[in-house]
């Protein structure tokens, strides 16, 4: 095809990153007027990716956000179709916070309650059953007396994967369920794999869309749990009650100081070759690192990005002025 | 019966006929049945369609309406230019403070202490960031503004805007909503000094792409729709016909059509996002168009309207009685002329209908445009189809993923637009299709 | 209703014609289609056990009178009917008037043939099927077969009787619309031009059947052919843009009509 | 001359090519069109199609050709230190080459000798116009840059001046070749046929473009996951190995979807069939012409609503309602407030999908109706046939071919549909046969693989490929088979 | 041809019918409509300015012989046809052929009247449109006033050329069809059943009609009745299924006819 220089910033990936990129994006249109607004798609970590190593040249993409870091595999793709020179960023973290309707009293959650609500098979009496559990009484009897219902990220979201790790994992452990089925199952992701299945008797439902989707099904059973992001949350205080995760309330402070277990970092990744090449991208990734757009008092922390701690970011900036490479 | 007629019977009188049971008081029930199933399924499907708009448009009025605060700004050349460079370097004006200009109007319109920081913080949050784009726009529009005072009315922030509409339950308590007590108050200051109003939301229809609510509209998805759907109807449409005319007329019957023909059907079942992955590897990868444009995005949909449209025209080309086609044939006219003079004005309305469903259907799909870079955020208008553009769907889908309250009422506005889009889109082809119906 | 003779009943309607009750009574019937005036005030009776015959020029208002009878006119999307048409002394256009029933006892058939895209079997027994005329098979195949030889069809047919309709050549839809209306028994057949398509021994084979339904049934047929008039029908009409201009026994129609327009029209070059 | 230009010349010179064929061919004619073998409207066509399509066909090859020739010279002509670094860099050196070219074409003389002498930096002398230039340029690019301007201005002039050489020639040929013997309509409408073909083979096209798209990475992903647990498989869990197997590869197994697939379209015609087809039945047979012109594009608006817009109505109204609804009906009998329809289940999404699918059915059938003849309806109202007599033995029949067309157009798009199943079935992967619980479909599996967070080189995402193939082939299966019915069926009547 | 009178045409034609030279020739010719056989080796010539009638009782094969004619049967999906038929010595099923120019050779009237669903004036005026017999709006209007003058139609639709053909009656339709054919002027004119739903008085008209062309064109007509052939034709062909029994001049075939079947058929009851 006929290969023209781009001037216009070409972005694509995680539908998480999205929103934050979008307020950078437009911020950058309007602070450097002689560079056009970025193009920021959405599509998906994945999806992002796999445009993103589809080589180098303008008609391919300058960077890709990430929900998640990028993948041995995908790396290696990505340098076999002549995309060798890669810088990582990282912007900040999500977190991500469980939460009921506003009606509901609050809720103290720990990773074991979840665990033995949610996984698809407990130990009870030194063998692994199906979860017999219908209410979160029945689980535990602090807990209300309804039946299970939880709205969690569906298994194309990385926060899925956050979620396993940070709860159903950690659940497993304290609920002692882990050296059961290590004793079990001898292969170790296996037996790492089995803590964290989630039932599928339709107790615990995944949820593919976005957080509005979730919303929406927690409106409609008011007794659903579901999880969220933190900025998504944040900008429905007043539909939904946050639950406490070992006794913490997720915020902004909390989980930047690593109290409340359950957040995840954010990336993009960045063409070193298009720097230079493509009008404004090496300043449009100075102006996202910038702590106007990503420090605790930006635009991007009001949105709900949880801001990371200043040398992290301080040492991020210089990575990449450095040209740094994965 | 007819228990007759002799000629002794008077002449007049008529014998009663005992008349034949035709079982026609249960062929009437059924009669009146079939006739309530028609009725009640037009019914039905009027009462989901209604459902479905009052759904839509009672969520989805307000975001016609947008709250503005009016406020005096004194273009202060200190602020904007204070070297007074302007004359060398016009840039200095693009990327002058004007968010300072806003947050001065407000300190005096609301007599805060300009010293209080967390206060004047709250109090600039209140008027959308977009104000420094406003106000850049009228500098630069007019330098000469300059040193002035001038009433401007500013973009309220999206969060105030709903609190002004309503769509936030003031009652909660405080740290659980998006606008504070203070705030509130402002609002009321504000309303009550008649600076705080709600407008006619032209920037609805005219910005394009932003993160702030207050800022986005569908400008660039509207037009990115336009040359999607011009490109559809323009291509698919005449393919359509001509690709229907020639199976339907010509083709011989054979294995092979037989084949085209189940494939053109199974092609309808392929679902819209495979599409998405043709279009990139054709049209993308292999012809090297430009992602996230409207001329990609219109040739996938043309791909995927194609065998609607010769679906119908296939059915409708069809039921055209035989009797027609031998007439024009027996006066000597060609096969092609039949069919074009003939046949086809006949199969119009059917043709039609086909296009309708199948414009609809591309107007409303997002999944395809996915792959090709269209579900993104575009700030700039495109120029041409081959520049960046996004499609209505694909706004309102992207709105209705966002977090802030305000997008809720915009996401149903902009189905309120793409709606009011297709019924202008079909008209002509209802109208159309209602003068080519006919009965013989 | 055979404790009669055929013959004594022949006699007794051609000598007392005049005797004979009507069957169906037209009354100032006038027809327009949209603006345009199609029938003029037509008062024209029909009596019971006769065939009567309307005849007159193309376009004269034949069809669209034989139409009023039983409300087919109905279908016509601008066609508009005044006046009063009893079918044994009911007005057939009262509103509370069923008119399935109607059309069950006043059958068609019509000038084009216009055979239904199905198999033949199924285009005779779809008549008798809705009505509940027969129930087992059998019945079916009876009837069938009886209204095939009445239309003179039968031998024709036997051995396709699965195979479309439409597929038959033009005499022999005529005669398979004919069969189909015979079908039904219906108490008053319509028939507009039977005949047009047929060939003289098909055409004797249904003046044959309209000379046997007369017994029973009560027949209006349209015809071009004054000689056709003349063989089946004891009564005449003849129509003349949209004017009822004579009726009259056959006999005398043919012989002396009382009207100078029907002499024109019957010694009219050729028949 | 740009190629827009040139093909309006070309256009410009057709035109006149018909209207001089016309003319001529009416001269022909010595006033007498009839002696002419075709009217003089075939003849001008005739001449307008021989100078616009050779010469449009050389304007398309050339205008492709020429631009990948000019690359590979170009290409070849790049230092050899670029060159040695790769296809990549060479590319975007090309690139940067391009815009340098782009920007040499709005210098003046003077600045264009400044550039050469190297007394002026390149990127700061663009930029001063408006071109944006990665990088600082090397010196070689202004060389390469004004050799492509060249070779593209020549080939350009060549291509304008050959083109239309041959436009004009086709129309001289073919003014030429008039007479009145001379078949021009069969030459028109040959031209025509081929046309009609090309457009038909379009859908062959897609096809092939569809399986070719989908097809490599299909096969990666057979490469990884046996065909047989893909295709036989019956559990969904794409992370998870089976229980106690020694694999540690998750579980393709295809026939829940396949069978949530299947289930929902089902229930989703079960819903439209019936009321599309009443109401069409209605439009064309019962309702006023008024009624009718009203009715029929409203409900038409019920396809054009985005699909999200249905899903939220399943998600926010339509479950809940029958969730509710059902508790109550379910209180009632059995005084246990238990709701026996879950919120997400095959028979919500089956409904709201059938809403949708409303006018397919309705409209579609509604213009077929209306098309058969009116001899039809009479001879059976004639027979004392009630009207929905009539509509189910005579004009059902009659119109039966195009309808099974319109419910075919409808079924596949019940297959296809993605967002409403995400929003009102789930997408919990379960083989199951009740009608009230959760199911999800194949479409809403790809869709979900490949826009997710999933690694795209994995199985996990591949597999959306051999799904979308699968899917094609089983819908074209069942596409034969009811093509097959219909013709048995149809071998009865026609 | 205009040379001579009308009159001496007219007796050297009757005169020297052998002598008249043969505008189409059919030899060997056999349809069949998938497995059916409908014609079976028919030799048949039709000669050039003669007025051929085919008669036959219903379903023998006339329209299916008029349609190989010009190709018709080409339309009909499982319809085949074997062996040769010539115009003017051009083999017509040769596959150089052009069918549309076949077709404007040799026009057709259908059994059935199959007007377009268009108004009256564009009916006729197609014909002449597609085949350039005509420019100015001027020169249209006189086509059609003169073939609906020949069909003798014009006085009926004047007022409503622009209304549509299809709302006209039955014998309108048809005669309409016949205007249709005839404003194309083609050389040979095929008319299946021109006459049957038609009254005397037009039936003269047509048959007047058919007279005038036969000085210029080559007329073949199916017709059921043998008056009709009688008063029109020079030879007639009388079909028995499928089969071609006897082909003669009209006036020996009614008097004095070859073939004990076409006796049979001709003093057949009544015609
Ligand atoms: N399309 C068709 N398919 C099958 N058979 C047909 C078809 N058309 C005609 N036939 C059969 O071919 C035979 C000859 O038909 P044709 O129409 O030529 O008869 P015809 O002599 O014109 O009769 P009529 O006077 O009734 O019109 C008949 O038996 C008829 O049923
Ligand atoms: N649907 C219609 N719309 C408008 N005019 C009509 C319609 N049907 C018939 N006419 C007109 O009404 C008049 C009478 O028509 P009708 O069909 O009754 O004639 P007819 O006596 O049956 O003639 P034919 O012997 O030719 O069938 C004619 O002038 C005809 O053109
Ligand atoms: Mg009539
Ligand atoms: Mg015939
Ligand atoms: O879109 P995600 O990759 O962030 O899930």
């Amino acid at each position: 095809g006929v290969a023209i220089a781009r001037d216009q910033i070409q972005v694509a990936g995680s539908s998480t990153v999205l929103p934050y990129a979008k307020i950078v994006a437009e911020t950058f249109g309007e602070t450097f007027p002689d560079f056009k607004t970025p193009i920021v798609e959405s599509g998906g970590t994945g999806g992002g990716l796999k445009e993103f190593c589809k080589g180098v040249g303008p008609e391919t993409i300058d960077i890709a956000n990430a929900s998640r870091k990028i993948k041995d595999s995908e790396l290696e793709t990505c340098k076999a179709a002549g995309v060798t020179e890669i810088q990582e960023v990282k912007i900040g973290y999500d977190g991500i916070v469980f939460a009921t309707d506003a009606g509901n009293a609050e809720l103290k959650l720990v990773p074991k309650d979840l665990y033995l609500a949610l996984a698809a098979e407990i130990v009870v009496d030194g063998k692994l059953v199906a979860n017999p559990y219908k209410k979160w009484s029945e689980v535990n009897k602090d807990l209300p007396d309804v039946e299970i219902a939880a709205y969690i990220p569906g298994e194309k979201h990385g926060t899925r994967e956050v979620f396993e790790e940070k709860i159903l994992a950690e659940g497993c452990k304290e609920a002692g369920a882990k050296d059961v089925i290590k004793g079990l199952i001898a292969d170790e992701k296996a037996a790492a794999k089995a803590c964290v299945a989630v039932r599928k008797d339709g107790l615990a439902v995944d949820i593919d869309g976005d957080y509005t989707e979730t919303l929406a099904r927690i409106a409609s059973n008011k007794n659903g749990i579901g999880v969220f992001g933190l900025a998504f949350f944040e900008n429905n205080a007043d539909k939904l009650k946050v639950a406490t995760v070992n006794g913490i309330v997720p915020s902004v402070e909390t989980i930047a100081s690593g109290e409340y277990p359950v957040s995840r970092p954010l990336f993009f990744y960045v063409k070193k070759a298009h720097l230079g090449v493509i009008p404004g991208l090496k300043e449009y990734v100075e102006f996202f690192l910038d702590d106007q757009m990503i420090g605790p008092d930006s635009p991007l922390a009001a949105y709900g990005l949880v801001s990371a701690p200043d040398a992290e970011r301080e040492e991020g900036r210089k990575a990449f002025s450095a040209g740094n490479m994965l | 019966m007819t228990e007759i007629v002799s000629s002794s019977s008077p002449a007049f009188v008529r014998p009663t006929a005992a008349r034949r049971d035709i079982g026609i008081k249960r062929r009437y029930a059924a009669e009146r049945r079939f006739r309530a199933y028609g009725m009640v399924a037009i019914m039905t499907g009027l009462f989901f369609l209604f459902v479905l708009l009052w759904t839509v448009i009672s969520n989805g009025y307000t975001a016609f309406q947008q709250t503005t605060i009016t406020l005096p700004i004194e273009f202060a050349e200190k602020v904007i230019d204070p070297k007074n460079e302007r004359a060398a370097n016009p840039s200095k004006l693009m990327t002058a403070n004007y968010p300072l200009l806003v947050r001065d109007a407000l300190v005096k319109a609301l007599g805060i202490d300009p010293k209080n920081r967390a206060e004047v913080k709250k109090a600039t949050e209140m008027v959308s960031a977009s104000a420094r784009m406003q106000l850049r726009d009228i500098v630069i529009a007019n330098p000469s503004v300059i040193g002035t005072t001038v009433n401007v009315s500013l973009l309220a922030e999206g969060n105030i805007d709903s609190a002004n509409k309503g769509q936030i339950d003031l009652a909660v308590e405080e740290s659980k909503r998006k606008v504070n007590d203070q705030q509130i108050g402002w609002m009321k200051t504000l309303t009550d000094s008649g600076a705080m109003t709600k407008d006619f939301n032209t920037g609805i229809f005219t910005f394009g792409a932003s993160s702030r609510p207050e800022a986005a509209g569908i400008g660039v998805a509207a037009l990115g729709s336009l040359y999607m759907m011009l490109i559809v109807l323009v291509l698919a449409l005449p393919i359509g016909v001509a690709a229907s005319i020639y199976l339907e007329e010509f083709a011989p019957k054979n294995r092979l059509t037989d084949l085209i023909e189940v494939n053109i059907n199974n092609l309808a079942a392929v679902p819209s996002i495979v599409y998405g992955l043709l279009g990139l590897s054709i049209f993308i990868n292999f012809a090297g168009m430009p992602r996230s444009a409207a001329l990609v995005g219109g040739l996938v949909l043309t791909l995927m309207t194609l065998p609607t449209i010769i679906i119908a025209t296939r059915a409708a080309l069809k039921a055209v009685p035989p009797s027609i086609r031998s007439a024009a044939l027996g006066l000597g006219a060609s096969k092609m002329q039949t069919i074009f003079h003939h046949v086809l004005p006949l199969a119009m309305p059917g043709v039609l209908t086909g296009t309708i469903i199948g414009l609809a259907h591309a107007l409303g799909e997002t999944a395809p445009l996915l792959l090709i870079g269209m579900v993104a955020f575009v700030v700039d208008f495109p120029g041409s189809p081959m520049e960046p553009s996004t499609a209505l769907p694909v706004q309102i889908y992207m709105w209705a993923n966002e977090a802030e309250r305000a997008f809720v009422e915009r996401t149903s506005g902009a189905i309120i637009i793409l709606l009011i889009f297709l019924v202008v889109m079909n008209l002509g082809a209802i109208l159309l299709r209602r003068r080519f119906e006919r009965r013989w | 209703m055979n404790m009669m003779s055929e013959a004594a009943v022949e006699k007794a309607l051609d000598q007392k014609m005049n005797a004979v009750p009507f069957k169906m009574i037209g009354k100032d019937v006038s027809v327009y289609y949209g603006e345009k005036r199609a029938l003029f005030d037509v008062n024209l009776n029909v009596r019971e056990n006769t065939v009567t015959a309307l005849i007159g020029p193309s376009g004269c208002g034949k069809s669209t009178f034989l139409r009023t009878l039983n409300r087919m006119n109905d279908t016509i999307d601008n066609c508009r009917v005044t006046g009063k048409i009893t079918l044994d002394e009911e007005d057939i256009y009262d509103p509370a008037i069923d008119v399935v029933e109607l059309r069950a006892r006043v059958g068609m058939v019509f000038q084009k043939p216009n055979p239904f895209p199905k198999s033949i079997y199924e285009n005779v027994s779809y008549g008798p099927k809705i009505h509940g005329l027969a129930r087992s098979k059998a019945d079916f195949d009876q009837i069938v077969e009886q209204s095939l030889q009445k239309a003179g069809l039968w031998n024709e047919v036997k051995d396709r009787l699965h195979e479309p309709g439409t597929g038959l050549s033009g005499g022999q839809q005529q005669r398979l619309c004919i069969a189909r209306a015979v079908a039904v028994s219906p108490e008053v057949i319509l028939m507009d031009e039977p005949c047009s398509a047929l060939d003289p021994i098909a055409t004797a084979k249904v003046e044959e059947l309209i000379h046997e339904l007369r017994t029973n049934f009560t027949i209006v047929i349209v015809t071009h052919s004054m000689q056709q008039a003349a063989r089946v029908s004891q009564r005449t009409a003849m129509f003349h843009l949209g004017n009822l201009v004579e009726e009259n026994d056959t006999d005398k129609m043919f012989t002396n009509p009382d009207d100078q327009r029907t002499q024109d029209y019957i010694m009219g070059r050729f028949g | 001359m740009n190629t827009s230009l040139i093909l309006l010349l070309i256009m410009i010179v057709g035109f006149a090519a018909y209207l001089a064929g016309r003319s001529r061919a009416i001269a022909t004619s010595n006033g007498k069109l009839s002696v002419l073998h075709s009217l003089p409207g075939y003849h001008g066509t005739y001449a307008a199609i021989c100078a616009i399509i050779p010469a449009v066909i050389v304007l398309a090859v050339w205008a492709i050709a020429a631009p990948a020739y000019i690359d590979s010279g170009l290409r070849n002509a790049l230092p050899e230190t670029v060159l040695s670094q790769g296809a990549a860099t060479a590319e975007l050196a090309l690139g940067q080459v391009k815009s340098v070219a782009n920007g040499l074409n709005l210098l003046d003389d003077a600045e264009l000798a400044a550039l050469n002498n190297g007394s002026a930096n390149l990127r700061d002398v663009l930029a001063a116009k408006g071109v944006p230039l990665a990088g600082e340029g090397e010196a070689y690019m202004i060389k390469s840059a004004a050799q492509f301007n060249q070779m593209t201005a020549t080939s350009r002039v060549l291509m304008a001046v050959v083109v239309l050489l041959i436009a004009a020639a086709g129309a001289v040929f073919a003014l030429r070749g008039i007479s009145a013997p001379f078949r021009a309509r069969n030459q028109v409408e040959r031209v025509m046929l081929w046309t009609l073909m090309l457009a038909s083979s379009i859908a062959i096209l897609t096809t092939i473009g569809i399986v070719g798209s989908m097809l490599s990475e299909a096969i990666r992903f057979f490469n990884s996951v046996s065909p047989a647990s893909f295709f036989f498989g019956t559990v969904w869990d794409p992370r998870f190995a089976a229980a106690g197997s020694e694999a540690t590869q998750g579980q393709f197994g295809l026939l829940p979807l396949l069978a949530g697939t299947l289930y929902i379209a089902f229930v989703a015609m079960l819903f439209a069939v019936p009321i599309g087809l009443f109401a069409a039945i209605y439009m064309s047979e019962y309702a006023r012409p008024a009624v009718r012109s009203i009715a029929k594009p409203l409900l038409e608006i019920l396809a054009g609503i985005p699909t999200i817009v249905y899903g939220f109505f399943a998600l926010v109204t339509v479950g809940p309602f029958l969730r509710d609804i059902s508790a109550q009906m379910n209180g009632l009998i059995t005084g246990n407030y238990v709701s026996f329809i879950q919120a997400q289940s095959v028979l919500t999404a089956g409904i709201v999908m059938g809403i949708m699918l409303i006018p397919f059915v309705s409209s579609l059938s509604d213009d077929i109706i209306t098309q058969v003849p009116r001899a039809l309806r009479d001879g059976s109202l004639g027979l004392g046939a009630t009207r929905s007599e009539t509509i189910k033995k005579v004009v059902l029949p009659a119109a039966l071919p195009g309808i099974v067309g319109a419910l075919l157009l409808t079924a596949s798009r019940a297959v296809g549909e993605t967002m409403i199943v995400v929003l009102a079935a789930g997408v919990a992967a379960r083989m199951q046969l009740n009608p009230f619980e959760a199911m999800t479909t194949v479409t809403v599996k790809i869709v979900n693989q490949l826009t997710g967070d999933l690694e795209f080189n994995s199985p996990q995402t591949l597999v959306a490929f051999a799904l979308g193939i699968t899917l094609f082939c089983i819908t074209l299966c069942l596409n034969i088979y009811a093509l097959y019915i219909v013709r048995k069926y149809r071998e009865q009547y026609e």
